[in-house]
């Protein structure tokens, strides 16, 4: 997309709105800074993110995707969260078969309080997915 | 589709970290974007006021607002345009200032990246469909889990409210933990005259059905309608005919059977009333220690009751009861004194447990008030307390404060000297946590007046010196080491959640913390409620708490249930999951993984079978979507083509 | 006493080299006195173990390493044991011990000496020389005649080797000693 | 039982001051058909004193040990001393755990090590590959009257992290293997009181003070004798208790026996190879009394016959009494 | 085993259900296809060899009758997983199990004969098999035509059957060495695999033959890769379109795979599309200790769960 800056990439993070999306806005207003690559999309539980949605960013431009749940046994949904632990397994172990850098991604628990941790896992992630560059290539995108 | 689009200032809030002029430009750009401004505070009243002109005036039919994060004022937004006649769903919010402007150093950056984030709300909103709530009955009787100090009080307010109550209690009488106290801190009155009278107005009351020595088998359904299914335990004599006169209790052979009234600081009998107070006043057999269990023979208790209710056949028994909310006031454990080797884990019989000096201190306990070691049945004249035995101790998985030790501990000390006027305490402490009205007052009166030694440093281990225990702690004020020969030593042992308390949420679909105790939805403005809607907390199941403390929350728990009862009907929330009928090829994968039941089997008429999902029960996770191979069965309001829109407005190869 | 200038003397690189070199947290320690409590050593500490941990944390450096405890502390383990904060206080010990020899601030000598007379024997026969190390200890120490008294008894028993036992890899062991001598030098 | 083959890191204190540990060690592993093998060439592990200069330093003396056993291929190596228990546990998990740590420990070496070696206490080996049962099986021989507080001393078993064996704060391990060979064991609070062993040269009050401590403690719970499993508490138990009778004005004489020597009594190993008189508190009484099994059954037979006669001399007594009774009611 | 037995059996089966499925010569010697047994005069119609490759029990979903189905060892497992899914009625299904030693790929036979026209084809008793085309005789051992699946055939024997045609065999093939070519494909770089899935990919035209022929792919009509409600792929030919029509299909059967095979079979471009599959079977495997269709009261991975996932670590970033 032409107005992402060149230093940024493009990361999508689907995050739970009990759990991850309040630890985001704990995080938010707490203040910690943040790189600005992410884009969050709110969903009620994460074990409503079907992997599919991971793997359509992920081919359709996205250099990373995150998710964020509730901690397991913290579910608002009580066994959301469970659910998606399985599938997102699978799928993290599925993506280098296909020639995907499984470190593209992440999947991880935050708690409404935890803005910190929030804050830490953004920070980290975006280095990470800066290291490992654009997914896709110039050529690929004018396909 | 005409969008509208709102972009708050919130004073300087974004506007100083997001050029939010220029994101309104870009806005008005987008496809389906019929209108698009900037508003110093959109939440304020002349705020909503302009979005709702707008509507009008621009003839819009979705809108967007990009403000704060949505669990701030997704609420205050949804009313806005519904007053302007537009479907409360027809609402999204894009996060840009939680998510955005507080957290982003880089004018640039944040302003590109609102832009994005809007234009995803966009994407979204234009997916979105009309959603309308539906009404039901509620069954107007509620279920109290639970007869200690909190469920009685939540099942006595309701029931003054008018509402028929049906109180489960796990062990043979009500009153809980508050029962086993002798006094009460600050004001050193008697427990068991306090609590007594509101036993027997739970008993008493017309209102209250109580099922003692019940546990909860099952619970479906969900607020408004709930089915629980009650398993009544076998207590091998029957209550209709048992007038607790005690003769069994008092003829019985069996004397060394395990007083779990009393924490085994003295045995009790195998058929047994817990204690004189108790209610129901009746008479149960423990089957460990019956002689007619373990041996097959005696049948004492059954010769000499006048009324012939001894049945040694008897089964446990499920009953159903119907109701429309729940309260769950399940109360709390005690850690286990064997966590502790360094103390002797229990080896040592003069090293007891808080509650169990409690009983010893009880007139009505085993002892008669009288205070003895348990080894010799002698008079202590050194008792030393141990404060923070398990809680704060990373190390055995408790890091929290058991609330009210501190304050029991400055209690027991002012009654030891009470009994034993020759007697000096000790108290092994790290902080003084009295926080309560006439609490610090309490803590400094058991020093000043009662002469308790407060000690400041933990016990680092106790061992027998012929007939003393030698307590080694560090005083860290002194910055020494110090050693206490006593007769006696009180651990101030760690409460945890209630045995079982993980699988009775596990029923009731409310979520529980690490520790076992059941999580609220708000821990500062919904206190007593859960995420379930209908199921309420009262008292130490949501974490520990003093009985101050436990009675407020059984009051406010009632006062969410009569607040909930004082309809006749409930609104259901609309985003729920909906099944396509004609897509679905009824697989049922979303039955199997639903985590509240509310998926059934529909045959269609000529035989197809779908999915079908009952409104009411669905809490709106998703899971189900997230299975369905075929999408047929959508949650509302994020179905796959909202979020597809979302994905697709930012990855764009 | 003086008044303690907490914004001059709080060494926070200090509070960092030895929560990195000990792979602990001292900021978990809530000042219980658990350590102190099960602590044998501590009537014979300058400062007991819970007030090391406290100076640690507002970064006492001076203090510490030059403080006897750090060298009266046998790593008997018991306050790692017990601490309710599952700190490894002994690893803190040490630290502060290796801390102390590393800038030569050592308090207690003769416990030095007496390390070091042992670990001498170690590399120059491979194995511990008991007789050798005692008699090093002593003449370095100044101690001439410490435990004089037990000599006998041990003689009486034939339990003592007048000479070395060496082994055929102590130039290996000696390695060990140069190889790290040579690593601490190139690091400082 | 009898195929399986440890290799035996002795330590240096078995070869001096502790050898009679070393003898009795031997000699049960022996009775019991566990095969041990010694390492060739090994070097002192280092302890106490390395860990005091640098961690890394300190593990690679021991590491070094660890590399010459990882090639004799037993997998298991068995250490009758804790303290070099706790040195080469400690070098093993650090290196197995953290490959940084691991990759600075052997370039100190001239072989590095990998890691496959698992260190146990001779403690361990016997009570949890060996069995109680096995233990037991081989008893010929009773030492009545004697009871015993074992002490285990502070890095037996601690911190658990390291050691894990047995209870950190109760633990039990030299308790069950006594009582398998029909030993009386006391209940006793200061089986982990650390007697000051590592100071015993440098700082001999101090040293003095908390073996008193032990040794009061031991002798109060009723014990009359004290069994260890540690070189160095031994040491300082039994060589020091003149020492400590001087400077603490007290009169011990409690014979200090590693708990090998007394499970080899019951073997009816002779005192001599079990190194008895190297004990400088003198053991012979306990020696003395020992009988066979079969004499302490005659023993108890005897003693049993004995009391079942007074029981009816008594039952008698009392049936008579009883009789004089009615008789005077109905008089 | 001998096909006499196997008419017998049919024979009976026929009393009590209203179809057998069976396999009848095809169009050409080298084809068998499935047949539908209503009548006892159709039964000697059925055959039994190598050339019956068709896994019959992917019509017992669509069926509503009773039915009794002939299945070898790998087809077994579809109805093994189809209980466990709760998508048929056991009591309405007669297994007919066949201890199988082996199916040929057709795709293979006709590479080895290069596409010409098939007179005739015969089995010898030591495991050859015979073409005859207008150029002569071909010889091929058995073994050098089977399909992939056959070379790490676990389960020979069907795992349920009512009955069987046949002895029990059992499986002579190394159990650790069932995903080895999975295995051996993952130590591939990333930029190696990634470029070998956009060349297989990019072949896709996207018939949707694997998908139809897949006996766990229930949504028939359904299948979300058409529709717009929900819309997750659009109707455009380009590669990432494909590639997630691929991962649609994958992570659909993810954990229900049986791998029959009948997906590759079906693919006209002969795209390794079970490859994907059997790498998430190779993981479900890892961390659940699950194989799907082989006992019947497991559950499918993905549609439970454990408070405590023994084999799933938390990652750290």
């Amino acid at each position: 997309m032409s107005e992402v800056g060149p230093k940024e990439l493009r990361i999508v993070g689907f995050l739970c709105n009990w759990c991850s999306y309040g630890g985001a806005d704990t995080a938010g207003v707490s203040r910690f800074k943040q790189p600005t690559d992410l884009r969050i999309i709110r969903v009620p539980c994460s074990g409503r993110v079907d992997p599919l949605f991971v793997v359509k960013a992920l081919l359709n431009g996205a250099d990373g995707v995150l998710v964020s749940g509730c901690h397991p046994r913290d579910c608002h949904y009580s066994d959301g969260n469970f659910y998606a632990r399985r599938r997102l397994e699978m799928l993290k172990r599925l993506l280098p078969f296909l020639g995907i850098d499984d470190k593209r991604f992440h999947y991880t628990w935050i708690s409404a309080s935890e803005g910190q941790r929030w804050q830490q896992t953004v920070t980290d992630f975006t280095k990470q997915i800066h290291k490992l560059g654009p997914l896709h290539s110039g050529k690929e995108a004018q396909q | 589709m005409r969008v509208g689009v709102f972009i708050c200032h919130c004073g300087s809030n974004i506007a100083g970290t997001v050029d939010v002029a220029r994101a309104a430009a870009e806005l008005r750009k987008v496809p389906g974007v019929a209108f698009a401004t900037n508003y110093m505070y959109t939440c304020s009243e002349p705020g909503q006021d302009e979005i709702k002109q707008a509507i009008k005036r621009e003839n819009l039919d979705r809108i967007v607002v990009a403000a704060c994060s949505p669990r701030m004022h997704e609420l205050t937004f949804r009313r806005t345009i519904e007053k302007a006649g537009l479907n409360r769903y027809f609402l999204e919010m894009a996060n840009i200032r939680e998510h955005i402007s507080w957290v982003g150093l880089d004018k640039e950056a944040n302003t590109i990246k609102a832009i994005e984030t809007i234009k995803m709300a966009v994407a979204k909103v234009m997916q979105n469909k009309p959603l309308y709530s539906s009404s039901f009955k509620i069954n107007k009787r509620v279920l109290v889990i639970g007869g200690g100090v909190a469920g009685m009080q939540a099942a006595l307010d309701c029931g003054d409210g008018g509402l028929e109550v049906v109180l489960v209690e796990k062990s043979p009488s009500v009153g809980g933990m508050m029962a086993r106290l002798d006094k009460t801190f600050p004001t050193i009155d008697c427990s068991i005259c306090i609590l007594g009278p509101k036993m027997v107005d739970v008993a008493q009351h017309d209102k209250i059905k109580l099922y003692a020595y019940s546990e909860i088998e099952d619970i479906k359904g969900y607020v408004g309608n709930y089915e629980v299914k009650i398993r009544k335990k076998a207590t091998y004599v029957d209550w209709t005919k048992c007038t607790g006169c005690g003769l069994c209790m008092e003829k019985c052979p069996s004397k060394n059977s395990y007083d779990y009234f009393n924490f085994g600081v003295a045995p009790t009998k195998a058929i047994n009333i817990p204690f004189p107070q108790a209610i129901p006043k009746k008479a149960k057999i423990d089957p460990d220690f019956c002689r007619q269990f373990t041996k097959g023979k005696c049948g004492v208790c059954a010769k000499i009751c006048p009324t012939g209710a001894i049945n040694y056949e008897m089964q446990d028994e499920i009953v159903t009861e119907e109701v429309g909310a729940i309260v769950v006031a399940s109360g709390y454990g005690l850690i286990d004194m064997d966590k502790f080797p360094e103390y002797g884990g229990g080896r040592y019989p003069d090293v007891i447990t808080g509650i169990q000096y409690e009983r010893l201190l009880n007139a009505s306990g085993p002892t008669e008030g009288h205070i003895v070691r348990p080894s010799d049945h002698t008079e202590p004249k050194t008792v030393v307390f141990v404060s923070c035995a398990g809680s704060r101790d990373k190390s055995l998985g408790i890091p929290y404060c058991s609330n009210f030790c501190c304050m029991y501990i400055a209690k027991q000390a002012i009654l030891t000297k009470d009994h034993i006027p020759d007697s000096q305490s000790y108290v092994f402490y790290m902080d003084i946590r009295s926080p309560g009205k006439g609490y610090d007052e309490f803590t400094r009166r058991a020093q000043e007046d009662y002469g308790a030694k407060y000690v400041r440093g933990r016990v680092s281990r106790i061992y027998p010196k012929g007939k003393k225990l030698v307590v080694v702690g560090a005083d860290t004020l002194l910055g020494t080491q110090v050693e206490v020969e006593a007769d006696l030593v009180v651990l101030a042992t760690a409460v945890t959640a209630a045995p079982g308390a993980a699988q009775l949420a596990e029923k009731l679909h409310i979520s529980y913390d690490t520790f076992g105790f059941y999580v609220e939805s708000h821990p500062k403005l919904r206190p007593v409620e859960t995420n379930t809607s209908g199921v309420f907390l009262a008292g130490a199941a949501q974490g520990p708490k003093d009985i101050p403390a436990s009675v407020g929350q059984g009051s406010a728990a009632a006062a969410k249930v009569l607040a909930l009862f004082s309809k006749d009907m409930l609104e259901s929330d609309p985003a729920v999951a909906k099944v396509n009928e004609n897509t679905c090829v009824g697989c049922l994968k979303c039955k199997l993984t639903c985590p509240f039941g509310a998926i059934q089997e529909k045959e269609l008429r000529g035989g197809k079978i779908v999915a079908s999902v009952i409104e009411t029960v669905c809490a709106g996770c998703g899971v189900c979507t997230s299975t369905c191979p075929c999408g047929a069965i959508q949650l509302s309001h994020f179905t796959d083509n909202q979020l597809l829109a979302e994905v697709n407005a930012i990855c764009q190869k | 006493m003086d008044t303690l200038n907490l914004t001059k003397s709080l060494n926070l690189s200090f509070i960092e080299q030895v929560s990195k070199e000990s792979g602990q947290n001292p900021s978990l320690c809530y000042q219980c006195g658990n350590c102190t409590a099960g602590c044998p050593y501590t009537h014979f500490f300058d400062y007991p173990v819970s007030q090391i941990m406290r100076l640690l944390q507002t970064g006492q450096r001076d203090t510490i390493l030059s403080s006897k405890a750090i060298w009266l502390c046998a790593t008997c383990e018991t306050c790692t044991t017990r601490c309710p904060c599952e700190i490894d206080v002994a690893m803190i010990m040490d630290t502060l011990r290796i801390i102390a020899r590393r800038e030569n601030k050592v308090s207690e000598k003769d416990v030095k000496l007496f390390y070091d007379s042992f670990l001498n024997s170690m590399k120059e026969h491979g194995r511990l020389f008991e007789v050798g190390t005692l008699l090093s200890y002593n003449l370095r120490s100044g101690n001439f005649f410490a435990d004089a008294d037990l000599g006998p008894k041990v003689l009486e028993k034939g339990k003592i080797h007048f000479l070395p036992r060496k082994i055929k890899g102590r130039d290996k062991v000696a390695k060990i000693f140069t190889r790290f001598q040579e690593k601490a030098k190139k690091h400082g | 039982m009898a195929e399986k083959e440890y290799a035996y890191y002795t330590g240096c204190s078995l070869e001096g001051t502790a050898v009679e540990y070393d003898m009795s060690m031997r000699q049960v592993f022996k009775a019991l058909g566990v095969g041990i093998i010694e390492p060739e060439d090994w070097s002192c592990c280092g302890s106490t004193p390395a860990h005091t200069v640098d961690r890394v330093f300190a593990a690679a003396l021991a590491a070094r040990n660890l590399t010459i056993i990882e090639k004799m291929g037993t997998g298991i190596v068995t250490v009758p001393c804790p303290s070099c228990l706790s040195v080469l546990k400690r070098a093993h998990l650090g290196m197995t755990q953290d490959e940084s740590f691991r990759n600075e420990v052997n370039e100190l070496l001239d072989e590095p090590y990998e890691g496959g070696v698992v260190p146990k206490s001779t403690l361990q080996v016997m009570l949890e590959d060996v069995g109680l049962d096995a233990i037991a099986s081989k008893v010929t021989h009773a030492l009545p009257g004697l009871v015993v507080a074992p002490y285990y001393g502070c890095i037996l078993t601690r911190p658990p992290e390291i050691a894990q064996f047995d209870d950190p704060e109760n633990p039990v391990s030299m308790d069950k293997i006594l009582e398998a060979v029909g030993v009386k064991v006391a209940d006793y609070a200061f089986k982990l009181e650390c007697c000051g062993a590592a100071f015993g040269v440098p700082k001999r009050d101090m040293v003095n003070r908390l073996t008193y401590r032990v040794l009061s403690m031991a002798l109060e719970a009723g014990a009359n004798c004290i069994a260890v499993a540690c070189p160095l508490c031994q040491q300082n138990l039994d060589l020091r208790q003149g020492q400590v009778n001087s400077t603490m004005g007290s009169s011990f004489n409690l014979p200090i026996l590693y708990f090998s020597q007394i499970v080899g009594l019951t073997y009816g190993l002779s005192p001599k190879e079990l190194g008895m008189d190297k004990l400088v508190v003198s053991a012979d009484d306990i020696v003395r009394s020992r009988i066979t099994i079969e004499e302490l059954a005659q023993r108890e037979a005897n003693a049993k016959a004995a009391e079942a006669e007074a029981k009816a001399a008594e039952k008698l007594k009392k049936a008579k009494a009883k009789e004089e009774d009615t008789k005077t009611e109905e008089t | 085993m001998s096909l006499d037995k196997l008419k017998q059996i049919i024979t009976d089966v026929m009393k009590e259900v209203d179809v057998v499925i069976g396999y009848k010569q095809g169009f050409d010697p080298l084809h068998a296809t499935p047949c539908f047994i209503t009548k006892p005069e159709q039964v000697d119609q059925v055959i039994w060899n190598p050339l019956c490759v068709q896994n019959l029990a992917s019509y017992l979903t669509s069926l509503k009758k009773k039915v009794g189905v002939i299945v070898k060892g790998c087809d077994s497992r579809t109805i093994v997983q189809f209980m466990q899914e709760g998508l048929i009625d056991r009591s309405k299904v007669v297994v007919i199990g066949i201890p199988c030693t082996g199916v040929v790929s057709v795709r293979k036979v006709l590479e080895k004969v290069k596409h010409e026209p098939i007179e005739e084809v015969k089995f010898s008793d030591d495991g050859m098999v015979i073409v005859k085309t207008p150029s002569g005789e071909t010889k091929m051992a058995l073994s050098e035509v089977a399909p992939d699946k056959c070379e790490t055939c676990q389960y020979p024997t069907p795992v349920l059957y009512d009955h069987l045609a046949g002895e029990p065999i059992t499986s002579t093939k190394d159990p650790q060495s069932v995903f080895k070519d999975i295995e051996e494909f993952d130590k591939k770089s990333l930029e190696e695999k990634k470029a070998y899935w956009e060349k297989e990919f990019d072949r896709c035209i996207r018939c949707y033959a694997c998908r139809n022929a897949c006996p766990m792919c229930v949504c028939q009509d359904s299948c979300i890769a058409e529709s717009r409600e929900p819309h997750w792929v659009s109707q455009k030919s380009n590669l990432t379109e494909k590639m997630m029509f691929h991962m649609i299909h994958a992570l659909h059967l993810a954990g229900r795979c049986v791998e029959c095979g009948e997906c590759e079979r079906a693919c006209p471009m002969g795209i390794p599309v079970n490859k994907l599959k059997r790498k998430i079977n190779s993981d479900m495997k890892v961390l659940f200790g699950y194989e799907p269709g082989v006992k019947p009261e497991d559950k499918p991975p993905m549609f439970t769960f454990s408070v405590e996932e023994k084999n799933i670590e938390e990652h750290k970033l």
